[in-house]
């Protein structure tokens, strides 16, 4: 069977990973709050999530049915929430 | 199993689509997933009917611990990836290395759950608890739904590090590998959504 | 959906998932138990209210009423009786059903209660209707 | 039948059957009391109505869980029963115990009753569907551990399969779970927490197992599908039951007195509870359409799919409906609940032993299948009992819905006997879909009794 190697090793998906977090961080720490942050933050969580999913969990090469139901939910949540902060705001 | 199809046009061998790891686990994998969708969205829409509470409450969270933390469950799940990746390349002692990748990611893991434990202890010294107010109960359900997960997921890969170790997994032989993988990787993809929600968001 | 699946994977998933849940169930169920003092107004329970439970069970009244929501749907809720009808209304209207009903009408049997059962029951549903329920049922009439 | 001790099961069944006719009896009487208030009162108040018409259906789907116990076990160990005479003393223990229990509920009034029988040593009388007598509940843990004694004893010493494992570990939590029924504190909101465990964790846990492994069984005879490939999916469909319904319990903590986290955990697992028979049914019918043979026995087919289908329709869908919290808040206590009840109970579990019934009893009398006539007959009664069921939910939720518009929602809430009569028309046109259920369910007796040649295995 042919090796399935993913096209980044997970190192360089990790040091992605490493990097974003720390901006999240950063931004929830000393950013504005409001809109912006929020939109920016849930934006690197879809990458984030996206990253792992398709990389580590391999769905890149799993069939679409697979990779659409964990991608779609990661997608429905982010929006879901981005959407509910709106409306919730003051 | 899956045949894999040399399309004239790309020279590369196009990979099979086959599913990491078994199915049952990721049937299983997907309802959790829309357990804790359903929960964030939850959360998402308490927090807009009270802005002001959550945020205030929120101000009291250790959104140093939350980053060590995501830090600690993404570096875990990366090594775990790369023991997958080393047990399918099958070199020269590929099963020593894989174990000791997940040993590191077993490491990891409990650093997750001392940081938490750290974090939950000064929160319950404080007297917060499930029913104290309506962010804390979102605050330890979810974060406590999700602490369970990672205690769970560390029985798992602790077997799975010794079933690795002692040579049972080789490359399209590794269900059992795959599938705890697969399980680990969520519990990742889950924290990675709820530390910007409940920590960072405000 | 090709894929492995395998019966020994999924007879795992299953062991381990029920004991994972199972075991969360119990943890919630242990924090409620310790968080319920502050809520079932249990140091209200007096003897008499303890009676009045057994009476309201050795007449199995939740044949017909609901109590808190649950038991039968024929006569009305009693969760909150004592404050739609006060304690007098209450013990009046037990003692006033008549043996043989309405004609045509649902109607409450004649328990013959003693004075003292009567205190007991009228005490027990003046109990319940303290709980806090999160401000359930919706309205007085329950 | 491969096994002589499998006839056992054969008078569990026809129990099972005859109780049934009685539930259904008493469930007119009750039907009739919602629209003629005095009807049999004082003789039978509505309450002594009730107790008869829940606990003699408990009863008849013990009986029929128990009948198919000893049906299957033996032909899926692979051996003979461990002891097929005491399945049948623990028969007659278990059926004049509930006869005595039933005559006891209308020949004395209630109050007498639980001081004849020792309720004052230890009160366990009086909560809804644990009515019995002190004596009757410790009788129905004797037989229900010398019964799970038999059952394990014979599987232990035949052959081990996901199915029999399953079904006993279904078969041990409803034991287990029973054993709460014995716990009853003085105050009321602990009384109701655990009285659910024998409630909640029976019809949405270990129930859910047992349906499963006995429709898992039916559909291995009748589609020929190999073992392995149904097995597997038993076991992911009994993890989603488990793990949406444990923490499922939750939708019934929400307005005892419980802390309000329970209303988010209630409603979110609860509202996943649906996902187990929605794949129950797909994969009812997924092995139904890849058999690999013509089993003669057309109606046990259809049993088996249209537990799915109704199992799916009034314990998912007509649970769904009411159970996220704030829709609850409003439908608590009211008619909503008794539609979910009568098509879940229905759906779920007496179809399951229905098709088990459907499926054993022509096995136990020495052929296949029945003759067609009387598969005919016996597909006339499922049509019958199943719409006539579907009618009987509809009517009593657009009856709750009415109740709760008139007595919650409206802006001047009215009093409930006020809104009883305002619904009362709904309540006639459910007695005649109960009048129409009696109809299929006597056509279902009558179907056994219709001769005719044996229809044949057709080479598929």
């Amino acid at each position: 069977m042919p090796t399935r190697d993913s096209v980044y090793s997970p190192l360089t998906v990790w040091q992605t990973l490493v990097v974003t977090t720390a901006i999240t961080f950063f931004a929830g720490e000393f950013g504005p709050a409001g809109r912006w942050l929020v939109v920016g933050v849930l934006a690197l969580a879809l990458l984030k999530g996206s990253l792992v999913a398709l990389h580590f969990m391999e769905l890149r090469h799993a069939p679409t049915v697979w990779r659409l139901s964990v991608l779609g939910w990661l997608w429905l949540v982010v929006l879901g929430i981005v959407g509910a902060y709106l409306k919730g705001m003051p | 199993m899956s045949s894999s199809r040399t399309s004239s046009s790309s020279l590369v061998l196009s990979t099979p689509r086959v599913l990491q790891g078994d199915i049952a686990v990721w049937i299983f994998l997907l309802a959790e997933l829309l357990a804790f969708g359903v929960f964030f969205l939850a959360y998402a829409f308490a927090r807009a009917r009270n802005p002001g509470l959550f945020d205030a409450e929120q101000a009291g969270l250790d959104r140093q611990s939350g980053l060590i933390n995501t830090l600690l469950l993404v570096s875990s799940s990366a090594l775990v990836a790369q023991a997958v990746a080393v047990v399918r390349r099958a070199g020269a002692d590929a099963s020593q290395r894989a174990a000791a990748a997940l040993l590191g990611a077993i490491a990891c893991g409990l650093g997750f759950i001392v940081v938490k434990g750290h974090e939950y202890a000064a929160h319950f010294a404080a007297g917060m608890e499930l029913s104290s107010s309506t962010f804390s109960m979102f605050y330890l359900g979810l974060t406590g739904f999700h602490f369970f997960h990672v205690v769970l997921g560390l029985v798992v890969l602790v077997v799975l590090w010794r079933q690795t170790a002692a040579g049972v997994y080789r490359p399209g032989d590794a269900n059992g590998l795959e599938s705890g993988a697969a399980y680990w990787h969520m519990v990742d993809l889950v924290w990675l959504v709820l530390f910007p929600l409940v920590y960072v968001m405000h | 959906m090709s894929g492995v699946f395998t019966k020994s994977m999924a007879r795992n998933v299953f062991y381990g998932g029920s004991v994972f849940f199972f075991l969360l169930f119990l943890g919630l169920t242990f924090d409620t138990v310790r968080a319920l003092p502050k809520r079932d107004m249990r140091q209200n329970i007096t003897p008499l209210v303890a009676e009045g439970k057994k009476v309201w069970e050795t007449r199995n009244c939740i044949g017909c009423h609901t109590l808190l929501g649950e038991g039968a749907y024929f006569a009305p809720e009693l969760g909150n009786v004592v404050t739609r009808y006060g304690e007098e209304g209450v013990k009046a209207f037990i003692t006033s059903r008549p043996v043989d009903g309405i004609p045509g009408r649902r109607s409450m049997p004649q328990f013959n209660l003693t004075e003292r059962e009567l205190e007991a029951i009228t005490a027990f549903l003046k109990h319940v209707s303290t709980i806090d329920t999160a401000k359930w049922p919706p309205n007085n009439q329950g | 039948m491969q096994y002589s001790s499998q006839a056992v099961a054969k008078p569990y069944f026809v129990a099972a059957i005859g109780l049934f006719v009685g539930q259904i009896i008493f469930g007119l009487i009750m039907g009739l009391q919602y629209v003629i208030g005095d009807f049999l009162f004082p003789a039978i108040p509505f309450n002594v109505a009730r107790m008869v018409h829940t606990n003699l259906l408990i009863v008849w789907l013990l009986f029929g869980f128990m009948g198919a116990a000893y049906y299957l076990v033996p032909e899926e160990s692979e051996t003979e029963l461990w002891s097929p005479k005491l399945a049948i003393i623990l028969f007659w223990v278990f059926l004049v115990a509930g006869a005595l229990t039933v005559v006891g509920y209308l020949a004395v009034p209630y109050a007498t009753l639980a001081k004849m029988t020792g309720n004052d040593l230890l009160e366990t009388m009086g909560r809804e569907f644990l009515e019995q007598p002190l004596p009757t509940k410790i009788g129905i843990v004797v037989v229900a551990l010398a019964f799970l004694f038999n059952i394990t004893m014979t599987v232990l010493k035949g052959r081990k399969t996901a199915i029999t494992s399953v079904l006993l570990l279904g078969l041990w939590g409803l034991a287990i779970f029973f054993l709460f029924a014995f716990y009853n504190p003085v105050n009321i909101v602990l009384d109701k927490m655990f009285w659910w465990y024998v409630v909640h964790l029976w019809v949405e846990g270990v129930w859910e197992l047992i349906l499963g492994a006995m429709l898992a069984f039916v559909l291995i005879k009748i589609t020929g599908v190999d073992r392995e490939v149904i097995e597997k999916w038993l076991y992911v469909i009994i993890t989603l039951t488990l793990v949406t319904g444990l923490l499922g319990t939750g939708h019934h903590y929400f307005w005892i007195g419980t802390p309000e986290y329970w209303q988010w955990v209630g409603s979110v697992f609860s509202a996943l509870e649906p996902i187990p028979f929605f794949a129950l049914t797909v994969f009812a019918f997924n092995m139904v359409n890849r058999r690999r043979r013509e089993h003669p026995n057309k109606a046990a087919t259809l049993w088996a799919l249209g537990t799915g289908v109704m199992s799916f329709l009034g314990a998912g869908v007509w649970g769904f409906l009411h159970t996220l919290a704030p829709v609850n808040y409003y439908t608590h206590g009211s008619q909503i609940t008794a539609a979910h009840g009568h098509m879940a109970f229905y759906g779920a579990y007496v179809m399951v032993n229905l098709t088990m019934i459907s499926y054993a009893m022509p096995l136990l009398r020495g052929r296949q299948a029945n003759s067609e006539k009387s598969q005919v007959l016996e597909m006339w009664s499922f049509w019958l009992m199943t719409v006539s069921m579907v009618f009987i939910t509809l009517f009593l939720t657009a009856a709750g819905i009415l109740q709760i518009w008139l007595q919650r929602l409206a802006s001047d809430p009215q009093p409930f006997m006020v809104v009883q009569d305002q619904v009362s028309l709904f309540y006639w046109m459910r007695e005649w879909a109960g009048v129409i259920f009696l109809i299929g369910l006597l056509a279902y007796l009558a179907s056994f009794f219709v001769g005719g040649r044996p229809a044949e295995a057709r080479a598929s």
